[in-house]
């Protein structure tokens, strides 16, 4: 009974995981998800002899209360990372759970086969931990952004992965707890000198690698215990996200291969800002008067919007705009702000029509029959170079071409580089008009100004 | 090869390609909910970790499934949440 | 239930998922190979077929299985070679 | 081991559905999952205690000599008919598997279980066994295409249902043969009487829908005699056969349920042909110069092409228009012919380029902008009371909107009706010219003509 009741469980499991891939059903997927997953914890307890259910009980308590916390509090613009502590901590659940059992079983008398499933389980749930924490750094900036490392990291790596493989196999023959916990040690090592070289712009992608791993150690885990709910679940996870790692990562016009192992964007971290002279800068007023005798705008968001959370502000622009005639609509970038979706959350939380979004493909075609586009905050999507200067770091990343426009308006504080480091030659066209501001300030001052002129 | 490892093998096998087919193209917004929800799915090692807390062998075995029931339910109970969170605001607010 | 049972019920199910997401939209060109395909697939039963031939259980059983060896053969043979043959009409001969 | 290599086998056919549901990849995809099965035949005989290897080879001759001739001599025209006779095969093995199994382990000592897995084995592939063949009798005109029933087929039916779940209670509790022979009886009838109401053009319908049968049987099957192998490779075919299924009537424009039910197409059989006198008339030489002086048509060819096997004769006419400037293309409608991607074979063995045949989508917006449409045998796909009759039996099937043309000429025999037995209005407008002649023929006359004008 049990193991059917764990079927039902991955079968809620996979309706979850289509339906997450859809907009419409993508809520009720993951509650779907979240159902099979408390059916399997329900079914577990209920079957278990518990010998000390204080641990149990504790250990659940905890958990939730902590997860729960954590999950209400975050700030949307700190998702990304979040995701890639809870992925942590599932990988690190993992690689306990196969020690645990080794040493309750006793390392001596397991069997060699279940010792190759659990040295598995080890390995890849330590990588997955120490790898998702720096990830969590990276993106929140306790560790810089930028790829850190020297020229033999690769090598070195590949030296650890090594050791990791002799102790491994010193672990299943050898008999003893000893080089489990020396895997362990070697495996976070690894995760930890394969994470920091790589940018922080491909965090994403990272993470996704990372949870594609966690699943595959809870299945590593299901075979140490013979539990055909972790094999079921960690498969369909370690599969899934590994096709999605390829997806995020095309989605950004990266192979994998080069995300790991190239260091992207080596810049200087800093960046140092253009030369303010060259460029037209540009008052409230002028850009006001701007749009307020165009015909259409497009607007461009990024990251500069999340960070002076203006979304609000924003909309009250565009319906200003609108009420004189003006056609508004806005070209979000895959990649804009610092993670997948970011815009499309934050513009919907300022309740932006949904029609009025265009992606990439709808609106580069657009922006030629443009009168005027607002770039609020966004820098590295919006930059030319990516299309003429293959030296760049960004070339060959597909664009949002905002300088085919008649006019185009940058709402940013200065002429600091974006994620990338680099310097945008936007800025210094001729059609460019700067407008140097906090983006929430400038978008408030404008909402006043479009009505009046 | 024992009986059970086979088993868990041809089972894990269907389960990945399950897992290969059952994500199609998805639209770049959904990518990081999709991530967020399959990562909390891969707290199914909670199961696993509930055995092995609950069997209660010796001190650091017991303390090490503790480790394991909490690190997987902050997995599992954030995980969901998180990803309930960032859906509902794709969604709009009925004014 | 018996633990075999139990087991064959999991492969099921996974299987007919598998099953399920592998067939995409497909254009109508191909439903009749598709079709005869899957058509040769599911003579599998040949498998099981050689198991009841082989064990030789008395001759109703054994006349049972050498129908069951026969019918099974045709569908995988003749399965497999009609749709080679339907797909090859679809290619362009080289001149 | 053998365990592991059926796995292998399994992959090998998940592999070949996937390959097989796309264009280039189809021939690879049958070639790989017919490696599959050999390899789970291979191993299947390796690992087996052979007792009676007379009986083993004999049944692999004897299937492998009838079944590889009749897949090399059978007529193009033919192949659904075939496709439903192997399926009717494999739905008897795995009918068989069951009975002699339960023969050989006794029927009082299977446990329960064991017999509910043979019951359905048994049921399902004597329905599988019984409806194919009436499905082939129906294409291959043995038996009328129309449908034969009368009021209370339907309850007739539910009613054997009943019957046979009765006798399968009796069988599982029973621990007697004679239920299980018994079965065999009734599902043999409920096969036969569940295919014999519905009309020859849905046969490809119920063919594919008792392929999915013959997966699940065979699946049953290996549940009664515990082998994966065919448990995996069933339940695939079992799934991908009822998509396949939904797909097939989509394209038909059918709903299953009215598939199955319905009686559609319950018309006269032979159907009277049409009034000549209202007709127009052209010889080979007209329509020569009709379409010698075209800028573009557009060829529709149906069934009456594949009867005259005019499809070379139809590619020269082309050929000796291209060489005069005319634009050559060819409309390709779902359902033309008698099984799906009929035109399509015929075309391609006559050498006809893949990129001139367009699909209903592609072609229904040229047709207003086409001098000349030729229909080649076609009728109920180019019959416009499709869209306007609503008591026409084809009503709301999409159709190709040939009327739309400047000039349309038929080429068929006389005004007999096609496979719907009705009508065609399209006969009588005003634009349509009418070549009364055998297709071949007709095309190869105009060959000659179109050079000459
Ligand atoms: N979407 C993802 O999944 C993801 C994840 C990780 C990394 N990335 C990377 O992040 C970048 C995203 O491009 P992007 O164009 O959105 O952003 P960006 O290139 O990082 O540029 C953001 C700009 O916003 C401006 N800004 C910051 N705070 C502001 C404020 N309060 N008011 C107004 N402007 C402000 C900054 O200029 P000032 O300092 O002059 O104001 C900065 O140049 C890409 O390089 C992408 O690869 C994306
Ligand atoms: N594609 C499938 O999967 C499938 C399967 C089963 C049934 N169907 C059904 O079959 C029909 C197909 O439509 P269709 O338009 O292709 O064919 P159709 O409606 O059956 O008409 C065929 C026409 O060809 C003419 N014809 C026969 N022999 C000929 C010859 N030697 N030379 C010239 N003309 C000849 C006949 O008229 P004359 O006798 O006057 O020459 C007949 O009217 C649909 O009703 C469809 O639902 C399709």
């Amino acid at each position: 009974m049990t193991e059917l009741l764990y079927l039902l469980a991955a079968v809620l499991f996979i309706l979850g995981l289509k339906r997450l891939g859809h907009p419409r059903s993508a809520r009720s997927g993951n509650l779907l998800a979240a159902t099979g997953m408390l059916l399997a914890v329900l079914v577990t307890l209920v079957d278990l002899q518990v010998v000390s259910w204080l641990v149990v009980i504790a250990g659940l308590a905890a958990g939730t209360g902590i997860g729960a916390m954590l999950a209400v509090r975050v700030q949307m613009t700190s998702m990304p990372e979040l995701v890639a502590a809870f992925n942590g901590f599932g990988g690190a659940a993992s690689a306990l759970v196969a020690l645990a059992e080794t040493l309750r079983a006793g390392a001596e008398t397991i069997p060699a086969e279940t010792g190759v499933t659990a040295v598995l389980s080890v390995a890849v749930g330590a990588v997955t931990l120490s790898g998702s924490f720096i990830a969590f750094g990276k993106l929140q900036g306790i560790l810089p952004g930028r790829p850190i490392g020297f020229g033999g990291t690769n090598a070195l790596n590949a030296g650890l992965v090594g050791v990791a493989a002799v102790v491994a196999t010193w672990a299943v023959i050898g008999g003893s707890m000893t080089p489990y916990w020396l895997l362990a040690a070697v495996a976070l090592l690894v995760g930890i000198l394969g994470v920091l070289p790589i940018g922080g712009a491909d965090m994403p992608v990272v993470i996704s690698l990372l949870n594609s791993c966690s699943g595959l150690a809870a299945a590593a885990a299901g075979f140490v215990i013979s539990n055909s709910a972790l094999i079921i679940g960690g498969a369909l996870v370690g599969a899934a996200g590994l096709i999605l790692t390829f997806q995020i990562s095309e989605g950004m016009n990266r192979s994998l291969a080069n995300v790991l192992f190239s260091k992207f964007g080596v810049g200087e971290g800093g960046g140092q800002a253009g030369d303010a002279a060259a460029v037209q800068r540009a008052s409230v007023d002028d850009v006001a008067i701007t749009l307020g005798y165009a015909n259409s705008v497009i607007v461009v968001p990024g990251y500069g919007m999340a960070v002076a959370q203006a979304q609000h502000a924003l909309h009250d622009v565009a319906d200003a705009l609108e009420a004189r005639g003006v056609e508004v609509n806005y070209a979000i970038h895959p990649v804009a702000g610092r993670m997948p979706g970011h815009m499309n959350v934050l513009l919907a939380e300022a309740d932006v029509p949904y029609e009025q979004l265009l992606d990439l493909d709808q609106s580069n075609p657009k922006f030629a029959q443009t009168d005027v586009v607002v770039v609020v905050g966004a820098n590295d999507v919006v930059n030319p170079s990516a299309r003429t200067d293959t030296s760049s770091p960004i070339y060959g990343m597909p664009i949002l071409d905002v300088d085919r426009a008649k006019t185009v308006v940058v709402i940013k504080r200065s002429l600091s580089p974006g994620f990338a480091g680099i310097d945008n030659p936007l800025f210094y066209l001729d059609n460019t008009l700067m407008l140097f501001a906090d983006a929430k300030e400038a978008l408030e001052g404008l909402a006043r100004s479009v009505v009046e002129v | 090869m024992s009986e059970a490892l086979i088993i868990g093998i041809v089972v894990f096998v269907l389960a990945a390609f399950v897992g290969f087919e059952v994500i199609t193209k998805v639209p770049p917004t959904l990518h990081t909910p999709l991530m967020s929800g399959a990562n909390a799915i891969s707290g199914i090692t909670l199961v696993g970790a509930l055995a092995t807390a609950a069997a209660g062998a010796g001190a650091l075995a017991s303390f090490l499934g503790f480790l394991a029931v909490t690190t997987a339910t902050i997995n599992v109970v954030g995980g969901f949440m998180v990803t309930d969170r960032m859906l509902g605001m794709f969604r709009k607010k009925p004014k």
